[in-house]
């Protein structure tokens, strides 16, 4: 395999230095932002530095990290999901239903997260299908599922789940860390590996980078987004057990308005919106920095939607930074 | 110094507004409490329960919350009274599980004749009425339109109650349902909503439509919001108890939790200026009658609250 | 004739009639012209919206900020108003449509001059200006009470039976359609919706015309912020929650292609209607409200699938007897 | 002799680490053709660029009639009387063919509103006069390649200018349209305008062309008046040494057919396609721009599913419905559009490389960094591949550089037959030889090579058999034995005996 001698050229790996380049990525800057509020939420607020604060903290945004997950490899074929936050209310609801007819806790589990698939792959068909653009598909299968979730509960909510079931989401597997957590650490080891380290994530970059040119070197384009479209829903039916764990009710109007928190994490964490481009170390980063965001400043009792101006306007300018200093060296050059 | 926090299920409500302020009452009189009146700008639970999240990680002596959702807050709740939190509710319920105390602003039952009995006050032939509500799962408005049903039809049996719609306690989506109701039953004779957001836009509505003198809206309304619509004629007359008492009292029961008293059906406990309640085996406590507002009082009463 | 059949506009301006159809069937007082002009008026400012939203479409963008954008403008408005009862509402309303220009301005210049991806920025501006709405009222509502009379009557008033609300819609939509058909810059919307880099060679700034359909849709949100808090008579934070992905929907099952360059004021207009007749017929025949939301998620599939069909690409049919067929 | 119209001195011109211009100068004169020449690469569009106000110079000098002037806006450049056929369709789809030509110059009212009803004559009036046969009237995405660009045509010629500039303008032309094209710029030239050509193309040069300007790496190198220069002379100029361009002898022994393509139908694309392909054998595809040939291609390739017919490989019939599974059975298709279809631009070579092998570099699915690098290295040094290190980005390689990484990739696949769409479309002399050279290493190995080519010498210097397609059909398989150049041009065009050109 190695027999170069035929030209004498060697053409080397690589030129840079991966170390530099590590040290000048976009992970870098999130770990700096993520020390910083880290640093400047322990001396706001007195309770800041505990460990149970710490532990609650978590609950903010786990259950939106792991759909996170899943959602940046979806954007980085270029493609976006918008139904997430509607699959979480009908597989709880679908989770509630089954309840109702004496579902046990492996049941419940395996019905959210089936119907979160399902739902996944109904949204994947109609888009590698039918060719349409996923943005308007999942806006409207976002109207449809919680839609089909209200049809079936109307002004009901279920409750009464069997305390086995609360325990997904209020557990802790050990000290105070909760089971929400070990899984969100989990989801996303197996995320890392699968886009980083694996021929399927390799073709995941390689769609979002050019998606004909993809399907013309072979790659089995449809078939790919189509997978992660049934991700995306598996891991919204995951949060919907937590968050229907945790909430220790079903109703409707669960998760109301998580689509676009998702997505926010998903581009701060350096995901490109064109697709081609982005790591779940970031994202992983990214949503750490937004419950850090939120838990300091729910400590000192600010609102959240105040919260909110300060995510935004973190969107804007992590994102504004880089191109900023381009700008700025291409002047001085 | 005891830190007591008064959550309410969404900020900027004029409601909940009026009752902080007669919680900042009650705090001054006691004195040594430092109050922190908090909530999330959407009426949604997910967003109260980190609200309370954030409180529980301040470690606050008690919270008094008026509930988004009777069932989905209490596991946090729950959570919070292992770490050692007193916590009541108040206006809005949680199940009792997650909570020591819920304080009714007044009996349910006693709610719920009384929004249907203003209806009926203004239709002696009868006719059909439409029920305005606020969200699906707001457990006091459920409460009190189960409890109007329920005396209905002994009481007031020429009324005729033709449906039930969801307002959500949004403005937008409250006037569309109001205006459904409307186009849907031709022969409406009077909407009630049970929600001080609900009621201002239905009377909007029959405002805007040139219906007043047809359709009667009435319900539950905060004096000062909805003043001209008894003025002009939309609405006869609604009802309303006293949201600073309210706030008022929540803190006085806050803090005689933090101080060691038990809440057990049956207990007693003093309320400054407003007297005094008993639990019953709810463990719920509920303050006065509804206080009615018409044309005669409006005026006064919209410089107060 | 043959062009005819296949535009969009007039499939869906069936749509619309087939519902009314059905429904006029159960109950006869819906076609009623009294009901039709409410449903006409009730949907003005989403077709407004619309309008807006499709400008930026066309140019490949999208603006997630239009929904914050209105609450935002509408509490400013409604705050001078409640503090400044005095001030002439003309007044207010032009300075609502400034303010509102001047948010989809800042859009814009971030599109514009820093080339962040437009889903990117109002994805940031949708919380951000929502967030100003309660950080200028402190959270406050501002209710029907405090506002002046004349600022909640303007839009009730009517002119020739119509309302002033519905006039405010016929003259923006009249403006609009003038802007993009007869107007180098609104055939630039298109043109760089079409292809980019050929506008750049016909002499078109890219960047400016993504700014100035930002500043429209700015200007248009910020006009409908002043309209829709008078005519639901309260200011809140909550405004408008969530309505930015309502105004894409009318304007994807209006026939404006997500990929940008495709769209009419026709389509838009119809499909802000659509979902208007829907959501107003509902109820009427009495179909449970929880009915709603999935109805209008099909009729937004449906949409997109037959638009879908439409816009698929023929080939290039090179054999001769297929072009015939053809 | 007479002053030049637009003279340019002094132009220079950077991309951030690329100098696309340096200190280049050109005049243009009236009532005569400019030819612009150059390798790729050489800065001949970009110089387009920046007469046209789309690029802005950094340094230099543009003088119309003797007066400076500056063209910061397209705007501007047609204002001062200078338009331009560029080399990409600078045209709109969804827009009406009339809009499409007045785009940015539309015709107003008094209100200052566009006047549809003037446009649409005038753009009418415009296409008749070049006899284009086109109604202004219908969305420009009705009109096949062609015609759209008499319409980029059009759109030039309905600027009153002084200067025309032509990029590449026949690239996308049949012979038919080509000639009319000619007798347009004989129009011109009576007017009195100045015309810049840029072509690669010698013989059409030699055609209408009175001067000559050469540019090698963004200088200017030469000028002169072409009838007093040999076409060697040119091209020495051009590339820095000369070049005669030899087809590669071919060794290879031509064993069975491996395979066969019988019947092969599509609604509306092409209709009873067969042919075969034996080992060790360059079967050629000659036609005219947009006879199909693609389209047969890419449905052999799984690309495009097709109404009827079978493919036989190596004995088994196969029925590929996706690049992949054609690539499985060993078929391979280097695609005509690179930077679109053939190369994962904003990806680094050894990624674009592996893409199609990773099952092979790859263990249970995970990838092994170290066999891709030593698998891109084989493969792109055995093709002599330019670059800096197997890192770089390929959208930063010259085209001829991206088509070796395309042709890498496929050949780490170790395919049975390899397709390869117009391999030398856009190349420069010195690329296009080594492509060559390079395909009968192919063939001498044993692979089946498919070549679609619109070039005459290189169909006939390379092939060993020819397919010839027009409008969609089969028209002739030829064996390459003394066959006359005419004959085939007289079979892609379905011109009858004795009238070839
Ligand atoms: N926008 C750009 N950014 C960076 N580099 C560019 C840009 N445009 C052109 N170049 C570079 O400038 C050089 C000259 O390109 P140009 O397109 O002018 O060549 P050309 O002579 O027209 O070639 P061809 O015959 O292939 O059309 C090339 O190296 C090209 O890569
Ligand atoms: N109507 C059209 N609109 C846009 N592009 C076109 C059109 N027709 C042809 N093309 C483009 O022009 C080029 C040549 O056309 P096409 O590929 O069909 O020719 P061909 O006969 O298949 O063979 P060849 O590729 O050798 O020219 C291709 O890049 C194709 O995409
Ligand atoms: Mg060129
Ligand atoms: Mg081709």
């Amino acid at each position: 395999m190695t027999d170069t001698t035929a030209t004498g050229r060697q053409l080397p790996d690589r030129l840079d230095n991966p170390v530099k380049s590590a040290v000048l990525s976009w992970e870098s800057l999130l770990v700096l932002v993520a020390l910083a509020i880290f640093i400047a939420n322990s001396f706001a607020s007195p309770y800041f530095l505990n460990e149970w604060s710490l532990s609650d903290m978590t609950f903010n945004f786990t259950e939106k990290a792991l759909i996170a997950l899943a959602m940046a490899l979806v954007i980085i074929t270029g493609e976006i999901d918008l139904s997430v936050a509607s699959i979480i209310a009908l597989a709880s609801t679908m989770m509630g239903l089954a309840l109702q007819y004496g579902a046990d806790t492996p049941t419940l589990v395996a019905v959210g997260v089936g119907v979160g698939i399902l739902c996944g792959a109904f949204n994947g068909a109609l888009i590698t299908g039918l060719k349409l653009p996923s943005i308007v598909v999942t806006i409207g299968t976002m109207s449809l599922f919680r839609g089909i979730a209200y049809i079936v509960l109307g002004d009901q909510s279920f409750r009464g789940y069997p305390a086995s079931f609360s325990w997904f989401g209020q557990g802790y597997v050990f000290w105070v860390i909760s089971f929400e957590l070990v899984l969100f650490l989990l989801a996303a080891v197996i995320f890392y590996v699968v886009l980083h380290h694996t021929n399927f994530g390799r073709r995941v970059f390689a769609i979002g980078n050019n998606a004909t040119a993809a399907r013309f070197s072979g790659v089995r384009v449809d078939r790919i987004k189509f997978i992660l479209f049934c991700l995306t829903g598996l891991m919204s039916g995951l949060a919907a057990v937590l968050l229907t764990a945790r909430l220790g009710s079903t109703r409707p109007s669960i998760a109301q308005g998580f689509e676009l928190e998702v997505v926010t994490m998903v581009v701060l964490g350096g995901v490109s919106i064109l697709g081609g481009s982005g790591s779940i170390l970031g994202v992983v980063l990214a949503a750490l920095i937004m419950g850090l965001v939120t838990f300091g400043l729910g400590l000192l009792n600010i609102p959240g939607i105040v919260m909110s101006i300060f995510i935004g306007a973190l969107l804007i300018v992590v994102i504004a930074l880089p191109i900023l200093f381009r700008m700025w060296r291409q002047r001085r050059a | 110094q005891t830190r007591i926090a008064l959550v309410v299920k969404s900020l900027g409500n004029g409601f909940f507004d009026a009752a902080a302020k007669g919680a900042e009452e009650a705090a001054a009189e006691i004195g040594d409490i430092e109050l922190i009146y908090t909530g999330p700008t959407a009426a949604t639970a997910e967003a109260q329960i980190e609200v309370v999240n954030s409180l529980i990680a301040q470690q606050v002596d008690a919270i008094a919350i008026s509930a988004n959702d009777p069932d989905a807050l209490v596991p946090v709740l729950q959570r919070a009274q292992q770490r050692g939190i007193k916590v009541i509710s108040w206006d809005s319920g949680v199940a009792p599980e997650g909570r020591q105390i819920h304080l009714n602003p007044s009996e349910n039952a006693l709610i719920g004749e009384t929004i249907i009995k203003l209806a009926a006050d203004y239709l002696p032939e009868g006719g059909d009425v439409a029920i305005l509500s606020a969200a699906s799962t707001a457990t006091n408005q459920n409460a009190w339109i189960e409890a109007a049903k329920a005396v209905q039809p002994e009481k007031f049996p020429n009324i005729n109650i033709v449906a039930t719609v969801y307002g959500d306690d949004d403005s937008v989506k409250s006037t569309e349902e109001a205006r459904g109701l409307i186009a849907a039953y031709p022969d409406l004779k009077a909407i009630i909503a049970p929600t001080t957001v609900g009621v201002v836009a239905a009377a909007q509505v029959v405002t805007d439509q040139n219906l007043i003198g047809q359709i009667n809206v009435t319900g539950l309304a905060l004096p000062s919001e909805f003043k001209q619509f008894i003025d002009n004629g939309a609405s006869q007359a609604v009802a309303l108890w006293n949201p600073i008492d309210l706030g008022y009292s929540a803190v006085f029961l806050a803090k005689a939790l933090v101080d060691g008293e038990e809440a057990a059906p049956g207990a007693t406990f003093s309320i400054g200026k407003v007297g005094e309640v008993t639990l019953d085996d709810t463990n719920s406590a509920a303050m006065s009658a509804p206080f009615q507002f018409d044309a005669s009082n409006i005026e006064e009463f919209s410089q107060i609250y | 004739m043959n062009r005819l059949l296949k535009s969009r506009e007039l499939w869906l301006a069936v749509g619309i009639v087939a519902v009314v159809g059905l429904v006029t069937l159960r109950f006869p007082r819906f076609s009623q012209p009294g009901n039709l002009l409410t449903i006409f008026n009730d949907t003005s400012i989403l077709m407004m919206l619309a309008l807006g939203q499709m400008a930026v479409i066309l140019t490949r963008s999208i603006d997630l900020s239009m929904a914050s954008n209105l609450a935002l403008t509408g509490m400013i408005v409604a705050m001078i108003n409640a503090a400044m009862p005095g001030v002439p509402i003309p007044l207010l309303i032009a300075g609502a449509v400034l303010a509102g220009a001047a948010l989809g301005a800042f859009n814009g210049i971030l599109v514009w001059k820093l080339d962040i991806p437009p889903i990117v920025v109002t994805l940031g501006t949708l919380t951000i200006f929502r967030g100003l709405v309660f950080v200028i009222s402190g959270g406050a509502w501002v209710n029907a009470a405090q506002m002046s009379q004349e600022f909640i009557q303007l839009q009730r008033g009517s002119f020739l039976g119509l309302p002033i609300l519905s006039w405010f819609a016929i003259v923006v939509a009249g403006l609009v359609y003038l802007l993009m058909t007869r107007t180098p810059q609104g055939r630039a919307f298109y043109a760089i919706g079409v292809n980019p880099t050929a506008a750049v060679y016909t002499g078109i700034d890219v960047g400016r015309t993504k700014f100035l359909a930002f500043v429209l849709a700015g200007a248009i949100s910020g006009l409908c912020g002043y309209l829709w808090i008078s005519r639901y008579v309260i200011a809140s934070v909550e405004v408008a929650g969530g309505y930015e992905l309502t105004i894409i929907a009318a304007c994807v099952i209006g026939g404006v292609s997500i990929a940008g360059g495709i769209g009419t004021v026709a389509g838009a207009l119809l499909g802000a209607l659509f979902l208007g007749v829907v959501n107003n017929a509902l109820p009427v025949i009495g179909v449970s409200p929880f009915w709603q939301m999935a109805i209008s998620g099909t009729a937004i599939l449906v949409a997109v699938v037959l638009n879908g069909r439409s816009e698929k690409s023929k080939g290039r049919i090179i054999l001769k007897k297929a072009e015939a067929g053809a | 002799m007479t002053d030049p119209i637009l003279t340019l001195t002094g132009i220079s011109k950077s991309f951030p680490g690329v100098r696309a211009l340096h200190n280049v100068s050109l005049e243009l004169y009236p009532g005569q053709v400019t030819a612009l020449i150059g390798e790729n690469g050489a800065g001949k569009s970009t110089l387009v660029k920046t007469m046209t106000g789309i690029y802005q110079a950094d340094e230099g000098e543009i003088r119309v009639k003797g007066q400076a002037v500056s063209l910061p806006t397209a705007i501007s450049a047609t204002n001062a009387g200078i338009t331009a056929i560029h080399q990409e369709t600078v045209l709109f789809d969804e827009l009406s063919v009339a809009e499409n030509i007045y785009l940015g110059h539309a015709p107003r009212n008094r209100f200052g509103m566009i006047d549809w009803k003037t446009m649409r004559t005038e753009a009418q009036e415009t296409l008749d006069s070049m006899a284009a046969g086109i109604d202004a009237g219908i969305p420009l995405k009705e009109l096949g390649i062609a015609k759209k660009h008499l319409v980029a045509v059009a759109r030039a010629l309905s600027v009153d200018a002084q200067v025309v500039i032509m990029d590449e303008p026949t690239a996308a032309l049949s012979q038919k349209e080509i000639e009319e094209l000619y007798v347009l710029v004989e129009l011109l030239k009576k007017e009195g305008k100045a015309i810049l050509f840029i072509s690669h193309k010698f013989d059409e040069i030699y055609r209408i062309c009175d001067r000559f300007t050469v540019f090698r790496d963004g200088e200017m190198v030469g000028k002169g008046l072409i009838k007093d220069t040999p076409e060697s002379e040119i091209v020495k100029l051009m590339v820095g040494r000369s070049v005669d361009h030899i087809f590669p002898a071919r060794e290879a022994a031509i064993g069975e057919t491996l395979l066969e393509v019988k019947g092969l139908s599509h609604p509306t694309e092409f209709e009873n396609i067969s042919f075969s392909v034996r080992k060790g054998e360059i079967l050629g595809f000659y036609g005219l721009v947009g006879a199909g040939r693609s389209e047969v291609m890419q449905a052999v390739f799984g690309m495009t599913s097709v109404s009827g017919g079978t493919i036989v490989l190596d004995g088994k019939t196969i029925a590929p419905r996706s690049p992949a599974d054609a690539v499985e059975a060993g078929i391979v298709y280097v695609p005509e559009e690179r930077g679109k279809q053939g190369v994962i631009t904003g990806e680094t070579i050894f990624k674009n490389v592996s893409l199609p092998s990773l099952d092979k570099t790859s263990r249970g699915g995970f990838i092994r960094m170290a066999e891709e690098f030593a698998l891109a290295r084989t493969y792109t040094e055995r093709l002599d591949l330019r670059a800096s290190s197997l890192s770089q980005n390929v959208s930063t390689l010259s085209g001829g550089n991206q088509q070796k990484v395309v042709i890498a990739k496929w050949l780490a696949t170790l395919p049975k037959v390899i397709i390869l769409d117009e391999p030398t479309k856009g190349i420069d002399i010195g690329s296009k030889a080594a492509v060559h050279g390079f395909m009968a290493e192919l063939v001498a190995q044993g692979l089946s090579v498919i070549m679609v080519s619109s070039e005459l010498p290189e169909i006939l210097g390379m092939s060993d058999r020819v397919v010839v397609m027009r409008e969609g059909l089969m028209i002739e398989t030829l064996e390459n034995k003394n066959l006359q150049p005419e004959t085939l041009v007289r079979l892609a065009a379905g011109i009858a005996e004795g009238k070839a050109a």
